[in-house]
């Protein structure tokens, strides 16, 4: 087997050092009557035939790629220059594990260091720490976190939350035993969000640009929330946005998380991703995750190690402020590199290049009959009233080879009065041609 | 050779990525239109290139040496994985695309979980969680789920002390209360104590086995039958199930809930912390619990669960644990290294990894001392630091030492029921030739500690990018993100 | 320009402490009057549209993997494990230059010498160098070669060396103003080669496995050379056949030369290739391209760096061996990792696939009705002779998608006996469905 | 770390590459098995991913630092080039299969020639040498072949002394006689110089320029009108051609060929010694001479013309210089490249390795003597070793002190006619601060050699995998392969 290093000499050579007579003899321990004699599945495989099976398994999908691509909804096809993911499979990236060991991993510390001050920047916060898993998860760390440091157990979510973000909220806090009030789903962001918050508000979590796209003012919501001693939670699932749209710190945010995919990372089916967390600096003894400081080492020059580890599982256990151990490192380094490459000025173009193609995608689509837009403002994203059902009309445009956005009764099933909304994404890799194509194909469809 | 940080080297107005501009429009931004600038300075393609690559230069990796750290299983990461998950049919596919066009998705992720399940002997398994800790807080939800489905009101976890911490915090994090079962002198657990502790409160008792002290728990099979007895659950801790593939089945050994790091046993790469997998298994009596979105293999193929509007008869998850489906790239991964072993060579690597650790064991046992006398472990093997006492050696300084030597240290102070625990897992990955060039570098550490050449210890490492780092320092007044340095300490510079 | 690192405040910057007030002033040697201004060609692109205008490309080719693949004569389609493109990638390797700094450049350096030895066991030579071009221009320099030790001027070619190689000797020949003797093409591989050497013969280049797949007996011929003081080249453009034939070295040949395509190293359209080139001890001075041999520095360590470079063209001029310079390191690199991940028993194996494959493949077609064999022994590789002309049979099956080998009229154009002549290869990579797949095929359209 | 040979720790039982067994077939080799074992020792897949990511750890390489190899051209490799390579369509197509199924590679062949002759204002393009050596000799091979078809017998070849050995060496290959060219003091061709040389005996000219001391030869035109005068050929090295890219086109300069390194000028990697690409350009005085297989450009598209049977009028090849259709791997490449430069890239591409070389110049040029005095360079600054007369410094042991402070040393000792030359070419890629490091690096050095800090320099590199290597003894009894060592010598260690 490719994999083993030991020839059957080998293996006899060390049982010999060992004193055993042979490799069962090591496994004594186990009952005899469990131990397990053969797994019914098939024989090793040669490389040749592993991508074989999974290349006809990938034959089975419609990768984004190869046809005119409008998904969205929490998960953004960017285009990642090929030096990202160069760099990411270097061994000594790829293979390392996490810096406990700082005198030898210097330079992934170095990397998350970098990566926490790119995001404290992008997001307006003060800190931020190495990564969590991703955007739904970290939503749900920072309610607990909201939790921890107002004493208080009600977490209000907006109806313009992404669906899947409010569920993983709600089952972690139904488990824990905290109250949460979820709006209904606010697809025309009408909602009034401020009406709901009283004294037992612990935190609001409210998305901008909300999973419909609309882009959200935070100001007021901070305003309030602050007035009870309560945290705004701001959302963002698409970050390149913060390259045209303010920052939610600016706006007076808390704590603000994010799903960082859209840069330098794939699709990949919905992961791995990167989940972002950033807060204030006097919140940062109650933030979940690993975090990355500067100091010194014994000859005086500048270092980088994890720190704060007394907030962390490993060394509190049970009085931990989270019990995540592993993060999305390698993710964080895709972002970081992707992020470094396009710097400030190559951001703000990326974003405007993906506002121009939404819009213009917009005006295309509002124009068609039966077709109205239900969004004032938006980044590169925007929800439709379709005139029929969307989940049907989108395996229609599928069937003619475009993949045109999300129903939103995949994420909010068996709900009627929203049965016929599409949300619909255009990035950087949308050309003229790909829009033409949805339009086309949707006059076709309708 | 020194690095720069991102920050001292980049300027705002550079950027190592090009666009065209697009053709004149008309901004929908409304009032939200950013007016602060963010502060993100760019580098060309050329200097970031070797800006990172220079960072990863500082790194120790598997692929450049041994990487004994205890209880993590660093084994080799094949290449062939990573070409696999970036096959565009797998790699670049969006989770909400319609299911109709993802089919081989699909089938992947069941085909996964049916080696995942023939692999324990479990009845069904929850893939989304996205990394250890996170399936162990899976794994407990189920359990509470199905606890609160008996109309019952357990709200104890009983937790051995040698476990790892993410046990008793993912415990806590959903309320429960965490109680310590005592270890035997040799590490393992006692059936009686656990029976002692046993009560109506009782939710569930978290075992890792084979546990963190390199052995198999060899009461296993009493303590899942007395948990039950009492109405609790048994989850189990999977991040030493590489000892155990094709060796045990931990459904026959009274398992209800065991969470599988792919970033362990099934080999895909750490990354430098992430991310992992943590597919959760389970057994007949938590299977109806696991979390949305599910794979039901139906007559005509598997089919995705995401909504509960589509759930059947008997299907009563708790709810979600991640926007989407999981961790779909560690999927491939992962499958692509179960295929490359097959049924045949899942074994092996178990067996050659409790040989390598049985191996460096014997190296080592006349020299170093083990807590609970030499006996056959599992595929790690614990040292104490009694072998330095009156040294001056430190357990904190021999690690160190290793630096010096070329190896990354093995797993230190842990478990903490071992004092100065030096804990090795050398995987399965490593030659007998790597094995034998380790031990015989190990063996000259230890008679250098005893010889009284205490300052080479202390020092260490002085062959590294950087020597020890003051943590205390950092930890006092952190420093979280470069800021920009003042006028005044420029000039002073 | 994301390959520039100057911002033009940076250029600017530069000019001042240069000197001069613009970038033209640097340039004032090149007479004014021919300086251009501005290509006709397009602007710069980003990587997005870079990779749209090359996939546009690729996409009108028919890739070796996406179809049943038969296709050889000097170039093969082999497996390429994944760790050999992802090694030979690493920065340290691919964006090295010749390694003339040796102590900074010893990766480089024990790789080459682990090259030779390696190229030296499978030959069954002394001594090999640390690579060439191509199998046809180390053919070429290995004809020069033998000139310089014979102090002769003609060569014999085999009727069964590969034609592209016999045209790149003849150029050459003919330029420098030696003799080449080219035996007819030898499909039946039933010429009488000895018959040709005489005594103004500075040696006999010949091809095992032919062109046409015939195994030949290179000791008779290597006899008969040595007999009149001339040499026995011998050529092996399919090197994984040396994992089940006797090496040339084993019978007698002077100097071996070939293609390592096969092993690690893509089909590419042709190029870049390694060449192969070993000899014997006696002949090494007389060697051409580079050679790494074992040191120790000055604290006494092994170490590798260039040597005998005395030969070369740096150094010699116009006295030099040869006037090559840049060799093909990366596919040596990735030609000494396969065959390291091979090893000898790997490389068996792959050997016996291969033959077994072309043997179930030769006894299929050559059932169907006129078809026969040419081949008494042959390794992956044979010639059929088909009912009618093997091009236009080969361009009905590209059409059905079957790559069925190449038409020996492709090579030796212009001749009608040889018109009907297919050479078909077969590699591990082809399944039983792709041999089922050309037999039904070809039955179709014969 | 020390990293031992492949033939140290490889077993030739041990593979990492698996393969299923064929079912039994009967062999047809005739008798031609191999009798003898081959000795090719094999590593299992992550050992030999330790191996050679440990010999790689032990190169310097343009991605971790400047490589400021004087005619070299060791600038930024972008990787989106290497990922186009790597596309199916490109990277797995074979050179023999119909020409109705590669037609993209054929359209992507005379795009490159489009580019490549735009760029250079000549009339056609011979893509298949493998190397500039390689191109060097068709080009010198067409100039031979239409001295013969205009029933000339002129043998000799002028080349200035200041040329790469490959020159003079590919001249001789083919018959030439090599006389040299003297320069002036400043390291340019005297059009006298040469005017005096030419007779009817001369068949062309070779000359580098920009020339080797980073100079542009400015009697250029005036040169090769009186080599046209002479009846002989302008064969221009295009070594430098990094310089002049959208500054000057070499065919309105009189050339008749050039071969372009794409290696150099457009950025193929250059892979520890290769894989390179020779591309050469014809005037139309020779471009019916250019040899098999080429492309023509009909109206309905480009045709690869591969045999002699399928020439045209005028068509009028010299031959073949290779197997199969040259580097296409390098050809995606070095297209890639261009593209993403475009036309404004490319020519700013050569404004800033030109301003990046006279910056460099300008930072040192107090301290170190440059031979012809200060004057602006091209894309490389040439100095000689005047500046150490005195300090017991070599350029060798600066160059190698170099080494300690993190860089590649210069080109040293070339070109020949300057005594202790060092030439140093930063190209484009490098950014300011990281000249302004170097600069200052350099010339903190040569302050240390004038201050009398030799030992330094003689003891230097200290702070490489090697010290300074034994060349003599390694040319004495050269030892080209590995050898076991004999039994007693194993006994002895």
């Amino acid at each position: 087997m490719r994999f083993l290093p030991h020839s059957d000499t080998d293996r006899q050579a060390m049982l010999a050092s060992i004193g055993v007579a042979s490799v069962d003899d090591l496994f004594t321990d186990i009952p005899a009557d469990l131990r397990v004699h053969g797994l019914d599945l098939p024989k090793a495989a040669s490389e040749i035939s592993v991508e074989r099976t999974l290349g006809r398994l990938a034959a089975r999908n419609m990768p984004a790629s190869s046809v005119p691509f409008f998904v969205g909804a929490g998960a953004y096809k960017h285009h990642v220059p090929a030096t990202v993911d160069h760099l990411i499979q270097r061994s000594e990236f790829l293979t390392s594990y996490t810096p406990y060991q700082p005198e030898i991993t210097q330079g992934t510390l170095q990397v998350l260091f970098e990566f926490q001050t790119q995001v404290a920047h992008l997001t307006g916060m003060d800190v931020a720490n190495a990564s969590m898993y991703d955007g739904s998860t970290a939503t749900a760390e920072a309610v607990l976190m909201a939790h921890r440091v107002t004493k208080r157990k009600k977490a209000i979510l907006s109806g313009g939350l992404h669906p899947h973000y409010r569920a993983v909220v709600e089952s972690l806090s139904d488990m824990a035993g905290d109250v949460v009030a979820a709006l209904p789903a606010d697809p025309t962001s009408t909602e009034d969000i401020l009406a709901t918050i009283d004294k037992d508000t612990s935190c609001v979590v409210v998305q901008s640009p909300s999973v419909y796209g609309h882009l959200i003012d935070l100001a007021p919501i901070a305003a309030k929330a602050h007035e009870v001693g309560a945290l705004l939670v701001a959302v963002v699932t698409e970050i390149v946005s913060l390259g045209l749209v303010e920052s939610p710190g600016a706006q007076g945010a808390d704590i603000v998380v994010g799903e960082g995919q859209s840069i330098g990372n794939p699709l990949t089916f919905g992961g791995p991703y990167v989940g972002l967390f950033a807060t204030r600096q006097k919140y940062v003894r109650q933030m979940p995750g690993r975090l990355c400081g500067e100091t010194v080492d014994a000859e005086g020059r500048r270092g980088f190690v994890l720190t704060l580890s007394t907030r962390e599982q490993h060394i509190r256990r049970d009085k931990a402020t989270s019990n995540i151990c592993t993060n999305s490192g390698l993710c964080a380094l895709a972002f970081t590199i992707h992020m470094t490459l396009l710097g400030e000025a190559g951001l703000v173009r990326l974003a405007r290049i993906n506002h121009a193609n939404a819009v213009r995608l917009a005006d295309s689509l509002s124009e068609l009959p039966g077709v109205s837009l239900l969004n004032d403002s938006f980044f590169n994203e925007f929800t439709l009233r379709l005139p029929g059902d969307a989940a049907a009309i989108v395996e229609g445009l599928a069937a003619k080879g475009v993949l045109a956005g999300v129903p939103v009764s995949r994420l909010e099933p068996g709900k009627p009065e929203l049965a016929n909304l599409l949300i619909v994404a255009s990035t950087e890799v949308n050309t003229d041609e790909d829009r033409a194509a949805l339009v086309a194909a949707l006059r076709e469809v309708l | 050779i020194e690095e720069a940080l991102l920050f001292e080297i980049g300027r705002n107005d550079v950027t190592g990525v090009d666009f065209d501009d697009p053709a004149p429009f008309t901004e929908r931004l409304g009032k939200h239109a950013r007016k602060s600038s963010i502060d993100l300075p760019g580098l060309s393609e050329p200097e970031a290139m070797r800006h990172y690559v220079r960072l990863s230069q500082k790194n120790y990796s598997i692929d450049s040496g041994l990487y004994p750290l205890g209880s993590c299983t660093m084994k080799h990461n094949p290449r062939i994985n990573e070409k696999m998950a970036r096959l565009p049919g797998l790699g670049d596919i969006h989770p909400l695309q319609p299911l109709s066009t993802v089919q081989g998705a699909v089938e992947l992720m069941a085909e996964l979980g049916r080696w995942l399940l023939e692999m324990t002997g479990m009845t069904s398994v929850a893939l989304s969680p996205k990394a250890g800790a996170h399936g162990e807080l899976c794994g407990m939800m189920a359990i509470k789920a199905a606890v609160r489905a008996k109309g019952e009101n357990r709200n104890i976890v009983l937790v051995p002390e040698s476990a790892h911490g993410t046990n008793p915090a993912t415990a806590a994090a959903i309320g429960f209360k965490v109680v310590t079962v005592p270890a035997r002198p040799d590490g393992t657990v006692d059936p009686e104590a656990v029976k002692a502790l046993l009560s109506p409160e009782v939710a569930a008792i978290m075992l890792t086995n084979p546990n963190t002290c390199g052995l198999f728990e060899r009461d296993v099979v009493e303590i899942a039958a007395a948990v039950h007895a009492a109405g609790a659950f048994f989850y189990c801790d999977g991040a030493n199930f590489n000892a155990i593939v094709g060796k045990a089945k931990v459904g026959e050994l009274g398992v209800d809930a065991m969470h599988i790091n792919l970033h362990k046993t099934f080999s895909t790469p750490h990354g430098g912390g992430g991310p992992g997998a943590g597919p959760v298994v389970f057994s007949e009596r938590l299977s109806a619990f696991a979390p949305l979105p599910f794979i039901r293999v139906e007559a005509d193929g598997p089919v995705l669960v995401e909504n509960e509007s589509e759930l059947q008869a008997g299907e009563t998850p708790f709810g979600r644990m991640v926007a989407f489906h999981g961790q779909m790239g560690m999927f491939v991964r992962a499958l692509s290294y179960m295929l490359s072993h097959g049924a045949d060579g899942l074994q092996q690597a178990s067996e050659d990894a409790v040989l390598n650790a049985n191996y460096v064991r014997a190296g080592l046992r006349d020299l170093m001392s083990q807590p609970s006398g030499d006996r056959t472990c599992m595929h790690e093997v614990l040292f104490d630091d009694t072998f330095l006492d009156g040294t001056g050696v430190t357990t904190l300084d021999f690690a160190k030492a290793m630096i010096d030597e070329g190896y990354h240290p093995m797993t230190m102070y842990f478990p903490l029921v071992v004092h100065g625990a030096m804990l090795i897992e050398p995987t399965e990955s490593e030659s007998k030739a790597s094995l034998d060039l380790f031990v015989a570098t190990l063996r000259d550490l230890v008679m250098k500690a005893k010889s009284g050449d205490v300052e080479r210890f202390h020092q260490a490492p002085l062959y590294a990018p950087r020597r020890r780092l003051d943590e205390t320092r950092a930890a006092r007044s952190p420093k979280l993100k470069w800021e920009k340095p003042e006028p005044w300490s420029e000039a002073a510079e």
